[in-house]
């Protein structure tokens, strides 16, 4: 699996990703800057957390505007796969690549902690290392992850397979104290229609190491390195 | 502050404003043989002033010790720096920002955290982890909760943005911070020991840089501010508050490393307290050089700024550079890439003086080294505080310990800080690998660091009642604490930095605390081989002539030789041994427990054996070494009950004590006895061998296992109710935040 | 020529921040406060001096930038 | 009755925000956009049908809540 990892300016988890996706591929990624306007043939294409932009104005509103993101949307609409985490995520709504919006978390506090994760739909190239309504534990770390978006999308959303992820307590339940940024239906992760984007807001990457943050995140990786060998 | 480049003539009221005392004025006027235009008053102002000259401090912090095997750079420069092995060096720092986080909470403690990461990346280095030290008045001041939601929201939304895990911290309420709370913050970081870049400028005609940010007229008189006592009409000497940029100190960190990887730089300095002022004269002064600089280059955020504002403001994320000739391009490039400003502002000279040109005049001439040189130096009186007499524990009455261990553990000193630090992110980075909520912060060295078994640990502590009661001791005790905390993780202590937090150091008494708590310090420095590097004095906290505890923070660095063996901070096994590691006597004066459950706030602190210290940390790092502690944690506040409890919070199962008859059973329990650590270990005779070897008391406690912590007596208390106490009170505190304002 | 742009949430869009406002002025005594929504102000100064030109450019930067449109709506506003 | 309150940072204090969507109008290609300023306006209902009490209590929820003094100012409309 070749991939490349889109840097903007204020981006400061793309070495976590660079780490997770060596660890699973045996590859190094490729890492492009905001500014280019092209970028490498690779399997997937992946935007990190971090705050591009400050996430002034709106988290991920600018970077969704930068040059690179041209090239990324064409890539995206030809099929190439993208994983947007956390800001990565906010800027792929911002880009219009994945539905709804990510607003200030309920609490207008950041949260950094673990979370659970519920697999919602195993029958994708992301998650196809795991079962669905598997559970796992990553962290998060986030000021907007709060998901929202209108009720006609919900539901196309859930039915279509196109939720990803909910946070859930250790018994696999949507509770209100497992949903730690106040997601609408404790939503994490959503896909595009054509289940080749995915973005959510916890972090996989940082759990991709007994020492860190555990190992739950690997599957996202293995499961991504094995479809796209 | 109206101004104009003429003299307006210097009236001793202007004299004052600008804090300088009339003596002081009158060394001014010898030095330049004139008087001084305004801009040039400024300029002494600042420098003079107590955050820039260390006036009070100096001679005390000389007799620090600063040397070792270890230390690559010690104070005097932006950060210390110290050797960690294969080739790679960790520079670090601490400082406060005290007055500007009461003012305005957010704002002052992001630039706070903005502030020291630049005194770290301007030396080379990548930050690694942030800690941070806070003390907040009484709970129930009407400020408290305000402060500490701005105070924490700050620390969090900059160090954040910048995407740097904030491992660790300490936390205290007292009523002694109502009107004056404390905020200091540290950076660690991580460079090639043998491109380290330092502060002095060198070569006459060579290029003095500019790059970051725009000035614009934030905290204009901010340095001068820091130094002075709050009185009641703070509210009218507001300076405009200086908003922090994170987004913009990420910029500039990825752009200052980037130039640090040629070899563009001869010198590099931020712009911190009194911004182009103070960057350009210690840069100059330490250089032996002159420097000429063209204040209409500045890059300016606003119309209309004179000579005064641009020299004296504080606007954050700038910093200031000597290159060498022929490569303003090549940084400009890279700054450019960056979107960051960038200006030639200047040049070196051979004439020993700082030239401010202006719209084709001179705005300002002063000499360089007579000004730093003369900078004032005072040996101020003092008087050493007495220590009170010991408590005699006998003295206390019989009380239930399990239901003052409850109260305890959910008492403002004592409850969980989870509420704050899962407001810092502590991953970024992938490398943190003990988080907060354990003894110390540790994150993995890189793999060119060790093969990737090394870790660096960081910790900042201090206990303030101990201070006020016995500076000598209460210093000694803050280095030994942090000390301990890098011990049970498993480091060993390489260095320390510290952040000096006082009031106002013209009474003799407060000059006695700094005298005292600097040579406990120095002490214990001396004894646990870990040097002062770097620091930070902040004097004259102070509201309406009530003075702050003496607080002498301490931040300790140590080197992890295998990050795999760390023991846990939890309980997580059932069926193993309780140790307790060093001599209890049973010290209860100045303790929690006294202060808490019986409302004295009495008696001599404990003494610190630093050789007992330092046998004990000894034995401990050999005994992880070994891989025989599962888990480990330091005895401090509180004493063996709550280090016991703590265990069992943190981990999934609960504890029986033993309570031995011979020390009173409050004193066994709670006192606060230096030198301590509880362990679970497997084989407990082992342990008990070892350090009878080592000549460490050691005794056998108690053991793992059940859900409750138990007495021999046959009480207990469940860990879920104790959970409810320790993780309660600080998120229902602060979920009446709105409403008690 | 100066302008201000007026950037509201949605009616049906949630507004985290909104609420907690409303929550905080209750927790503070203020009775009778029945909503509370956020909204943005951009300002701008423009080099532009011709009304339509930069009515017609604003636009632009809404839909481009300063709006999300999924969950935001926008307002122009010139003020001189 | 209908209120908005608009809080703008005093001029001077450093607007980061402002800044980042000024330079991002310019890497959009919008030219001639000379300053940029952020600011918040916050819609609020309220029960009370009294002007002058109506302002009264704005005012207070200003100073206690709304703004930032140290750093902000704020003015109060009311709109119906
Ligand atoms: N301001 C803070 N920021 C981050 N972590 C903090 C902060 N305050 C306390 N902590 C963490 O909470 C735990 C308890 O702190 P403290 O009581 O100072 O520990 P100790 O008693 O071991 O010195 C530690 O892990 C510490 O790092
Ligand atoms: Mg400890």
């Amino acid at each position: 699996m070749r991939s490349a990892v889109i840097v903007f300016p204020g981006s400061n988890r793309e070495m976590d990703m660079v780490a997770a996706l060596e660890q699973a591929s045996g590859k190094k990624p490729a890492l492009v800057f905001h500014k280019d306007t092209e970028l490498p043939e690779v399997d997937l294409i992946v935007l990190p957390g971090g705050f591009s932009h400050g996430d002034y104005l709106r988290a991920g509103a600018m970077a969704a505007r930068s040059p690179v993101m041209a090239e990324v949307r064409r890539r995206a609409e030809k099929g190439v796969p993208v994983l947007g985490v956390c800001n990565g995520f906010q800027i792929l709504t911002e880009a219009g690549l994945l539905p709804g919006a990510l607003m200030r978390n309920a609490s207008l506090r950041f949260v950094c902690k673990n979370v659970t994760l519920r697999c919602e739909n195993a029958q994708t190239l992301f998650t196809g290392a795991m079962e669905a309504g598997q559970r796992m534990t990553v962290p998060c770390a986030h000021m907007d992850g709060n998901y929202f978006a209108d009720a006609d999308t919900m539901k196309r959303l859930e039915d279509s397979g196109g939720i990803a992820f909910r946070y859930v307590d250790g018994e696999g339940r949507t509770t209100e104290e497992a949903n730690p940024n106040g997601s609408l239906d404790n939503v994490a992760g959503v896909f595009n229609e054509t289940k080749t984007v995915l973005g959510l807001m916890p972090h996989p990457e940082d759990a991709t190491d007994p020492l860190h943050g555990g190992t739950d995140g690997r599957a996202l990786f293995h499961g991504l390195a094995e479809a796209l060998a | 502050m109206t101004d104009t480049t003429k003299t307006p003539g210097i009236t001793p009221e202007i004299v004052a404003e600008h804090g300088l005392k009339p003596e002081e004025y009158r060394k001014v006027l010898e030095i330049m043989g004139r008087e001084p235009n305004l801009v040039e008053l400024g300029i002494f102002s600042v420098m003079w002033s107590e955050h820039c000259s260390y006036k009070s401090s100096k001679v005390w912090l000389k007799k620090l010790p600063t040397q070792g095997p270890q230390v690559i750079c010690g104070p005097g420069e932006n950060a210390g720096v110290v050797d960690i092995g294969d080739g790679m060096a960790a520079i670090f720092k601490i400082e406060s920002h005290n007055h500007p986080s009461f003012i305005e909470p957010y704002q002052g403690a992001a630039t706070g955290v903005g502030g020291i990461l630049r005194d770290v990346f301007t030396m080379g280095a990548r930050p690694i982890m942030n800690l941070n030290a806070l003390r907040f008045g009484s709970p129930d001041h009407p400020k408290t909760r305000h402060l500490v939601s701005g105070v924490v929201a700050g620390i969090g939304g900059y160090g954040n943005c910048v995407g740097i895990p904030t491992v660790a911290g300490e936390v205290n309420f007292h009523p002694a911070y109502n009107g004056n709370i404390l905020v200091n913050a540290m950076t660690v970081g991580l460079a090639p020991a043998d491109r380290i870049f330092y502060s002095a400028a060198a070569g006459a005609g060579n290029p003095v840089v500019y790059v970051g940010s725009k000035t614009g007229r934030d905290g204009i008189h901010g340095a001068t501010m820091a130094s002075a006592e709050f009185g009641e009409d703070s509210e009218e000497k507001r300076p405009t508050v200086q908003v922090g940029d994170p987004f913009t100190e990420k910029l500039l960190i990825e752009a200052c490393l980037e130039l640090m990887a040629t070899d563009a730089i001869v010198a590099i300095q931020d712009m911190g307290a009194a911004g182009l002022t103070s960057s350009s004269f210690e840069m100059a002064s330490k250089g032996g050089v002159g420097v000429e600089l063209d204040l209409d280059r500045v890059p300016l955020r606003e119309e209309g700024m004179t000579p005064y504002e641009i020299m004296l403001s504080e606007s954050q994320e700038r910093m200031l550079m000597v290159i060498k000739p022929g490569r303003e391009e090549l940084t400009r490039g890279i700054f450019e890439k960056w979107d960051l400003d960038f200006a030639v502002i200047g040049r070196l000279t051979e004439t020993g003086k700082m030239v401010l040109r202006w719209h084709g005049e001179v705005a300002g001439e002063l000499p360089i080294d007579p000004l730093a040189l003369a900078s004032p130096e005072y040996d101020r009186p003092w008087t050493p505080t007495t220590p009170p007499p010991p408590l005699d524990p006998a003295s206390l009455p019989e009380r239930d310990p399990l239901e003052a261990l409850e109260t305890l553990i959910g008492c403002p000193d004592l409850a969980s800080r989870r509420w704050i630090w899962e407001q810092y992110d502590h991953l970024v980075m992938g490398n943190t690998v003990v988080r907060p909520g354990a003894d110390a912060g540790v994150v993995r060295l890189p793999a060119e660091c060790g093969g990737g078994k090394k870790g660096l640990a960081a910790k900042v502590d201090c206990t303030p009642r101990y201070c006020l009661a016995d500076p000598v001791q209460g210093g000694r005790q803050a280095v030994a604490e942090a000390c301990r905390n890098l011990y049970a993780v498993g480091a060993r202590p390489l260095a320390v930095t510290n952040n000096l937090n006082f009031g106002n150091p013209e009474k003799p008494e407060i000059m006695g605390q700094l005298v005292g708590c600097l040579q406990g310090m120095g002490e214990a420095c001396r004894a646990l081989g870990a040097p002062v590097v770097s620091g930070n004095v902040s004097l004259y906290n102070e509201t309406e002539g009530k003075a702050i505890l003496p607080t002498p923070t301490i931040g300790a660095i140590g080197l992890v030789e295998d990050v795999a063996r760390i023991p846990g901070a939890g309980l997580a096994e059932a069926g193993l041994a309780l140790v307790l590691l060093g001599r209890t006597r049973g010290e209860l004066g100045q303790s929690l427990y006294l202060r808490e459950i019986e409302g004295r706030e009495e008696g001599a602190p404990p003494p610190v054996d630093l050789e007992a210290e330092r046998a004990a940390g000894e034995l401990l790092l050999a005994l992880i070494a070994k891989g025989r502690v599962s888990a480990c944690h330091d005895l401090s506040d509180g004493g063996l009950l709550v280090a016991a409890a703590e265990m069992a919070l943190a981990g999934t199962v609960g504890c029986a004590l033993d309570v031995p008859g011979e020390t009173p059973k409050t004193a066994w329990l709670f006192g606060e006895d230096q030198g301590r650590y509880l362990l679970a270990v497997r084989d407990a005779d082992a342990i008990l061998s070892a350090a009878e070897a080592a000549g460490v008391p050691a005794v056998r406690v108690g053991e793992t296992g059940g859900d409750a912590l138990k007495l021999s007596d046959g009480s207990a208390i469940s860990v879920a109710s104790l959970r409810r106490a320790h993780e309660g009170w600080l998120p229902a505190y602060m979920a009446a935040e709105l409403a008690a304002e | 020529m100066k302008a201000k742009v007026h950037v509201t949430l949605k009616p049906g869009v949630l507004d985290p921040q909104g609420k907690a406002i409303h929550h905080a002025l209750g927790a503070l005594g203020f009775q009778g406060v029945e909503e509370v929504r956020q909204g943005k102000v951009i300002e701008l100064e423009l080099a532009e001096t011709d009304r339509a030109r930069a009515e017609a450019a604003l636009d632009e930067m809404c839909r481009k930038l300063l709006a999300n449109t999924v969950i935001e709506n926008y307002a122009i506003e010139l003020t001189d």
